[in-house]
């Protein structure tokens, strides 16, 4: 199936555009917006609003047709697709394939002061109705909270003998949030300690894509509940002691 | 009104003055509906031949209904009404419409060929056509009350329009909108389709800013959202345009296929569409009556002053609008809970306590009209293309509605000065609604205003002004005012404008088996 | 002067982009969202928000850096560079160049009702402060209103013996307004008309480019006065004379 | 307040109870500010070097006034303080500080090697330094005073942040927020940087999420909001953050370099930043003497606790911080006029009529606070990635400003859950915030609340609840408590977190030539 963005007719590709230039608001402005909407690839680009906003920058609205047509069946998207299993289903599966507590260890890592995200997972109260692993039976759940640095978190995972390590991570200017993901992952290289662990990064703009590619086994973004860490954690266990 | 929460005396309304207004309007309604009275026009006896049953288009493609008309103005009395001519046609034609339609539009035959029976005989002839039409609104108006008693609703509709042009594409636009919690849809006529003194005919799916209005796709709407309602347990009424050419044809038509509301003002196509005015008078009132027979709301169009004239200096000619356009709805016996009066939320947001006047301006309405499903209508005007800002404005008037029980709030669009809406548009809108709605859901009923403050003093003050006005509108008569311009800085002049040649004085033997029946059946409530 | 869009950094090339999508909302429809991002040229596009609009559509927000340049200084815009007079220069002008009145005769014209637009041009009163033509001393102007056919138009024309046409057109869906332009200027030509008049459009959605590419002597957008057009006119009519 | 509208008492809140919460605010802050007197902290010493004079870095980029810490930690007795440290080095330097500083940074020396002077001869050596820069102080003080009665502004000041990581990208942000109408900027500081126990040198270009607090960044901005206050005749305020490893020296820092308000909470760095509470508790008095000295508006967070807690349930924490920041700020010598109480509209736009509650809560905080400034914060936490949604989210947060005449108001952003502001999404939310208050404008004073409805419901049980948790602080003790997780659900032990290792119980000889000229000019007033 081809797909085009859809405004209020099929395929008449319609799409929304905003964003600031840093010059002056004129007609040369307004031409340059167009343009730059063009080379967007969107066709009859009209620009909707341009105001002033001050100092030598003016802001603008578009709407216009996006030309192409996107593949929709030739999308592929790295997605966990394990069902989630109930915090009952997971003790009783726990019980049943270990004798022993699975240690989880936690935290927002490097200058990251967000602990409301890992705090949803890990916390016994949970979030939204749904409670997280410190409730669960049969897990262990160490949250070590923010501005928890990478060293501290390995030297910590180490004493604990880790079996699943949760990093959330919130703030993502500059790209922070990937040079502190990728620097966690080569320190547990370097203490040989990556492929004892599962390595779950977590937060609002963190997806399983993304994770995969930063080395991670899994990656979680907003709307996911300790059932689905805990289901993803559990089933990947399993099958590494096989 | 039941549940409505936020009608007090709020505003230290002067009671005398409404009653005043209210008895002004009357006899400005009473001028003209003697004038009313004796007139009748083209769109009028077309109503009536498809009130019984005659549909249809000829070879040309021209609906059947105009084609009779225009034939008894050429070879026959049209003064005499159109019920005369079809019974005595009918009558050669064993009392068979079908066969006689069949036969008509496939001959140059006329209308007037056949020998003219008798009032008495006609009404007998043409009883099973009335009896089936009006039946099936009557079972209409069963069905609308069934669906309605058995699924609730809340005080306020909140109404969006769907306007692709094409009546396949508005389907799937209406029950998105349906299903993210619109409770009104709106089927937003073609440009251009209120100055055509026919209604066009079969499914259509080429309109410009609009879809055309026609049976076949109020049918195609009217099933879709009855089935939509049935999924999301809630009536999704469904909304067209009555006022212009064809104003009366298209209550029928409505009144058939169970359109719920219909755009309906005794003025709108005079001041905006540059219809004539009698015309416009005379096709009101039928119009009205058949709205009222079969239970369909009628919204007027006040909101539309304010769209070309000032909304902050012409308050006063929304209010005083309504209670002539009252005025006239009381004469067509149509109940207060189907007045939909008209208003807007137009003060441009620049002006220092926009918010107040608004405020004060709808619940004004609110009290003055306490039964009336008012019809509140979202900033258009000061909405300009920057959509944030847009949303912002529809966040405030939201809010007066939710403040003010308005009854059928019409939803403002981020787009609004850009283009029709788009289906994301009409989603943020219901959102923008619904986020309000409950977030600010006792607001109104929390608060009172100060005494004498801004609220209301501009709340008093615009009623002043209505009365002044109405008076002035009474004491140089209906006709003349508007060719003065009194509404929407329009000026019309009295035998100006589209449609005059389709009026027409009736003859004393002139009779309409069906407003004879309509008028009757008021009487016996 | 190469320019990019501007977020917080200088050519960072921040854009907002928000479209509807005919198909649900779940990660597939998540990464089309991003797809057509990407096509559109914008690096690391985010998807910010993505919210089912019931019935099989779905609406996504995103953000996304803009990576080309675009070269400010070719823009080229056709613009209307005569600055506008005031009204009391332009009787003084029309006074001094013309032994006659110039007649103006404007309309909204096709099925267009809408008459704010001609009417802030034409009317006495005008528009946010400036005086419509009809103030005018040494300008005749017949404003004929809305839903105008443009038959009906050119033989007014005619009969006025205008030497100025304005045509405001508001209504531009399926590009009704192109259609209707068009088609005046077709019969204006027909009947050896179009030489003998200054031909001007205006409205909401019409750039002085839009109406020169239909064959108008100019356009006029949101914003425009009065003295605006009359400038246009007089000085164009004055050109002619020479 | 001079033109403060909506203060009366519309809510009909118990004086009582509000005197009985201030009482036991007073007493809790009366057992802390005890352990606080005896008590000093690193940065409490490093401030007092900062208000001498002493500034820059060595070669090893180390601040000076932390080298001269860490030395007499390691060679002298801390517990005497700075002052008779740098006045006993001063004696061998003729009291030259640069010739001192110059030669200290370059050699291996340490501060204790020169022989301790009495105190009375100390105080005589330090006093040129002491004169110069508390006079520069005052010199400030002077000039924002000039400028705030020269310029007049509104009730409320609209409040934005830039956050680039670079302070001349932050300068171009500024002006342009400036010039569309925001009268107070706020430059975020880069993640990280309240855990450092040094504040870092000179301009800096390169931060994550904010841009670092130096003092050369903090000249640099008010330079350029100086030149644009001219421009616009407007007195455009300068914010930064204190609270932190180095609460007092960012104080000082904020004094020498005129800003106007400072983010300055007696509970935050413990909350939010792990911070030892005893650290903390000494670090914000010594910081607020210093704010208290300058006229420098302080900001409590106690709308941080709502980002983490529930915000319906938890609104009574917030009152209670507020009473206790209050009593703490009262011993620093704050003027209510300088005390900016934190709170935050928070509530799930989604839960019914929680308008109604933020509008009852502001209101409630604008009553028992009227000379404060308050701060109110807008929606962060349920907004999500619609912008449209957001942008109406702000919209409800502006009015209730406007209508309960908050005074420091910071906007909301539509992109809030997404990225740090755009600017773009900083001047659509300028616009907002002054369509609002031009449009609402006088909607405050024009209503008042139901007897016992939701609104005023909500505040007194508020008020309750919050009398009712400061008598358990009071029982319990404030260290005890914070252990407990009395505020954001967070615990923190008495002797954890960081920072515990630069605090230090002053020696019976310890002085402070700092403190004690701001002490003795206190109550020469
Ligand atoms: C609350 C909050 C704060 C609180 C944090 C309190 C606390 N105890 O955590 C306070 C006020 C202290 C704060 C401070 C700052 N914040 Co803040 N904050 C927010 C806010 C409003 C909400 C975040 C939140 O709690 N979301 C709710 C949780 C439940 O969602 P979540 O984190 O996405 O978690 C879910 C999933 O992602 C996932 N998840 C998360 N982590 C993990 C980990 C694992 C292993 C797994 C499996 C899953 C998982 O599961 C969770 C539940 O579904 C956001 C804006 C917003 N509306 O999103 C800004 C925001 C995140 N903050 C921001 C910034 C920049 C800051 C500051 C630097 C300054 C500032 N602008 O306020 C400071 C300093 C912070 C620092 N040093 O890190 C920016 C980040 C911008 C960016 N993209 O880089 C945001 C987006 C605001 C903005 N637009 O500027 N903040
Ligand atoms: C007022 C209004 C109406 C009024 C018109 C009353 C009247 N007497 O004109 C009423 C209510 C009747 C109306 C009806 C309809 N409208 Co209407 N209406 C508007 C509205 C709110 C404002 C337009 C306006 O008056 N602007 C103010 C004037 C001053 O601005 P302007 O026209 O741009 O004029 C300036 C310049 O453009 C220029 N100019 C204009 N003309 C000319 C001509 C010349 C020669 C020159 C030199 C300059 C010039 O100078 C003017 C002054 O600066 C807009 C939405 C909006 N906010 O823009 C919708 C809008 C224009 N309407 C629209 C539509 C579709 C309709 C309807 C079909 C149904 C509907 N959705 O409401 C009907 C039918 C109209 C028809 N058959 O044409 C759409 C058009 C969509 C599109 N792009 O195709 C809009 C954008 C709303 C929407 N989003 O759906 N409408
Ligand atoms: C009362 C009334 N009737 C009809 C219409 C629509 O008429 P038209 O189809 O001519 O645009 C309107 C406009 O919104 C209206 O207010
Ligand atoms: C009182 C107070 N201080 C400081 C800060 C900022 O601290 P940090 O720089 O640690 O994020 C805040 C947060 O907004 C605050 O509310």
């Amino acid at each position: 199936m081809k797909i085009k963005p859809y405004g209020d007719t099929l395929n008449d590709g319609k799409v929304q555009v905003s964003f600031t230039l840093p010059i002056e608001k004129n007609q040369k402005g307004i031409a340059a917006a167009k343009q730059i909407a063009k080379s967007m690839g969107l066709l009859d680009p009209a620009v909707v609003h341009a105001e002033s906003i001050e100092n030598g920058f003016s802001f603008y609205i578009l709407y216009g047709s996006f030309g192409k047509e996107i593949d929709f069946d030739s999308i592929h998207v790295e997605e966990i697709t394990t069902k989630a299993l109930s915090r009952k289903e997971l003790e009783k599966i726990i019980e049943q394939e270990f004798d022993r507590e699975i240690i989880f260890v936690g935290a927002s890592t490097g200058t990251d002061a967000h602990t409301v995200g890992i705090d949803a997972i890990m916390n016994m109260k949970g979030f939204a109705g749904h409670y997280g692993l410190e409730r669960y039976q049969g897990i262990q759940a160490y949250n070590l909270g923010s501005q928890v640095q990478n060293e501290e978190f390995v030297r910590i995972a180490r004493e604990k003998n880790a079996d699943v390590l949760l990093v959330s991570q919130t703030v993502t200017q500059k790209d922070v949030h990937l040079k502190n993901l990728v620097e966690l992952v080569e320190l547990l290289e370097a203490e040989k300690l990556r492929e004892k662990v599962i390595l779950i990064a977590g937060g609002a703009r963190i997806t399983h894509e993304l994770a995969k590619e930063l080395g991670y086994d899994a990656g979680f973004g907003p709307g996911s509940f300790a059932e689905d860490v805990a289901t993803f954690a559990i089933t990947e266990l399993i099958k590494r002691k096989q | 009104m039941l549940g409505r929460k936020n009608v007090m005396n709020k505003l230290n309304l002067d009671s005398t003055q409404i009653n005043d207004c209210r008895d002004l309007a009357s006899e400005i309604a009473d001028q003209v509906q003697s004038f009313i009275n004796e007139h009748s026009t083209v769109s009028v006896e077309r109503s009536v031949l498809r009130l019984l049953g005659v549909d249809g288009v000829d070879e040309l493609g021209i609906p059947l209904p105009n084609r009779i008309i225009e034939d008894i103005k050429k070879y026959g009395e049209i003064e005499l009404g159109a019920s005369i001519y079809l019974a005595s046609a009918l009558k050669e034609y064993d009392g068979n419409l079908a066969k006689f339609l069949h036969h008509y539009s496939l001959s140059s035959d006329s209308i007037c060929d056949y020998p003219l029976v008798k009032k008495e005989e006609a009404i007998k002839i043409l009883q099973p056509y009335i009896d089936e039409h009006l039946n099936r609104i009557i079972e209409n108006k069963r069905k609308r009350n069934t669906y309605l008693t058995e699924y609730n609703r809340g005080t306020t509709d909140l109404y969006v329009i769907v306007a692709t042009g094409n009546i396949d594409e508005d389907v799937v636009q209406a029950i998105a909108a349906a299903k993210a919690g619109a409770d009104i849809i709106a089927v937003i006529r073609s440009t251009g389709q209120s100055l055509l003194d026919f209604v066009p005919y079969g499914k259509t799916t080429e309109g410009f800013g609009g879809t055309f209005a026609t049976q076949e796709n109020f049918r195609i709407m009217r099933a879709a959202l009855d089935k939509v309602s049935e999924e999301e347990k809630r009536y999704i009424k469904l909304v067209n345009y009555a006022s212009g050419l064809c104003m009366p044809e298209i209550a029928a038509m409505g009144a058939l296929e169970r359109l719920d509301v219909l755009l309906n003002d005794s003025m709108y196509g005079i001041i905006f569409r540059d219809i004539n005015m009698k015309r416009t008078f005379v096709d009101q009132y039928f119009s009205r009556l058949i709205n009222a027979y079969s239970g369909i709301i009628i919204n007027t169009g006040e909101d539309n002053y304010l769209t070309t004239s000032d909304a902050l200096t012409e308050a006063h000619t929304v209010l005083a609008s309504q209670f002539i356009n009252e005025a006239f709805a009381k004469r067509a016996h149509l109940k207060e809970e189907l007045m939909g009066l008209g208003h807007a939320f137009e003060i441009s947001p620049d002006i220092e306590n926009s918010f107040l006047y608004e405020l004060a301006q709808a619940q004004m309405a609110r009290e003055i009209f306490p039964n009336a499903p008012l019809k509140y209508m979202p900033p258009t005007k000061h909405i300009n293309g920057n959509i944030f800002r847009a949303y912002q404005q529809n966040a405030m008037f939201n809010m007066v509605t939710t403040m003010t029980d308005q009854t059928i709030h019409l939803l403002g669009m981020m787009t609004e000065a850009i283009h029709t809406p788009f289906m994301s548009d009409r989603y943020l809108a219901i959102k923008n609604a619904k986020m309000i709605q409950s977030a600010m859901k006792d607001l109104g009923s929390e608060i009172t205003f100060k005494e004498d403050g801004l609220i209301q003093t501009r709340a008093q003050s615009v009623l002043k002004e209505a009365l002044v006005l109405l008076k002035q509108i009474k004491e140089k008569g209906m006709f003349e005012s508007l060719a003065e311009g009194v509404f929407a800085d329009t000026k019309r002049p009295i035998n100006g404008g589209k449609g005059l040649d389709g009026v027409f004085l009736k003859s004393q033997n002139y009779f309409n088996v069906i407003s004879d029946r309509l008028e009757a059946s008021f009487n016996e409530d």
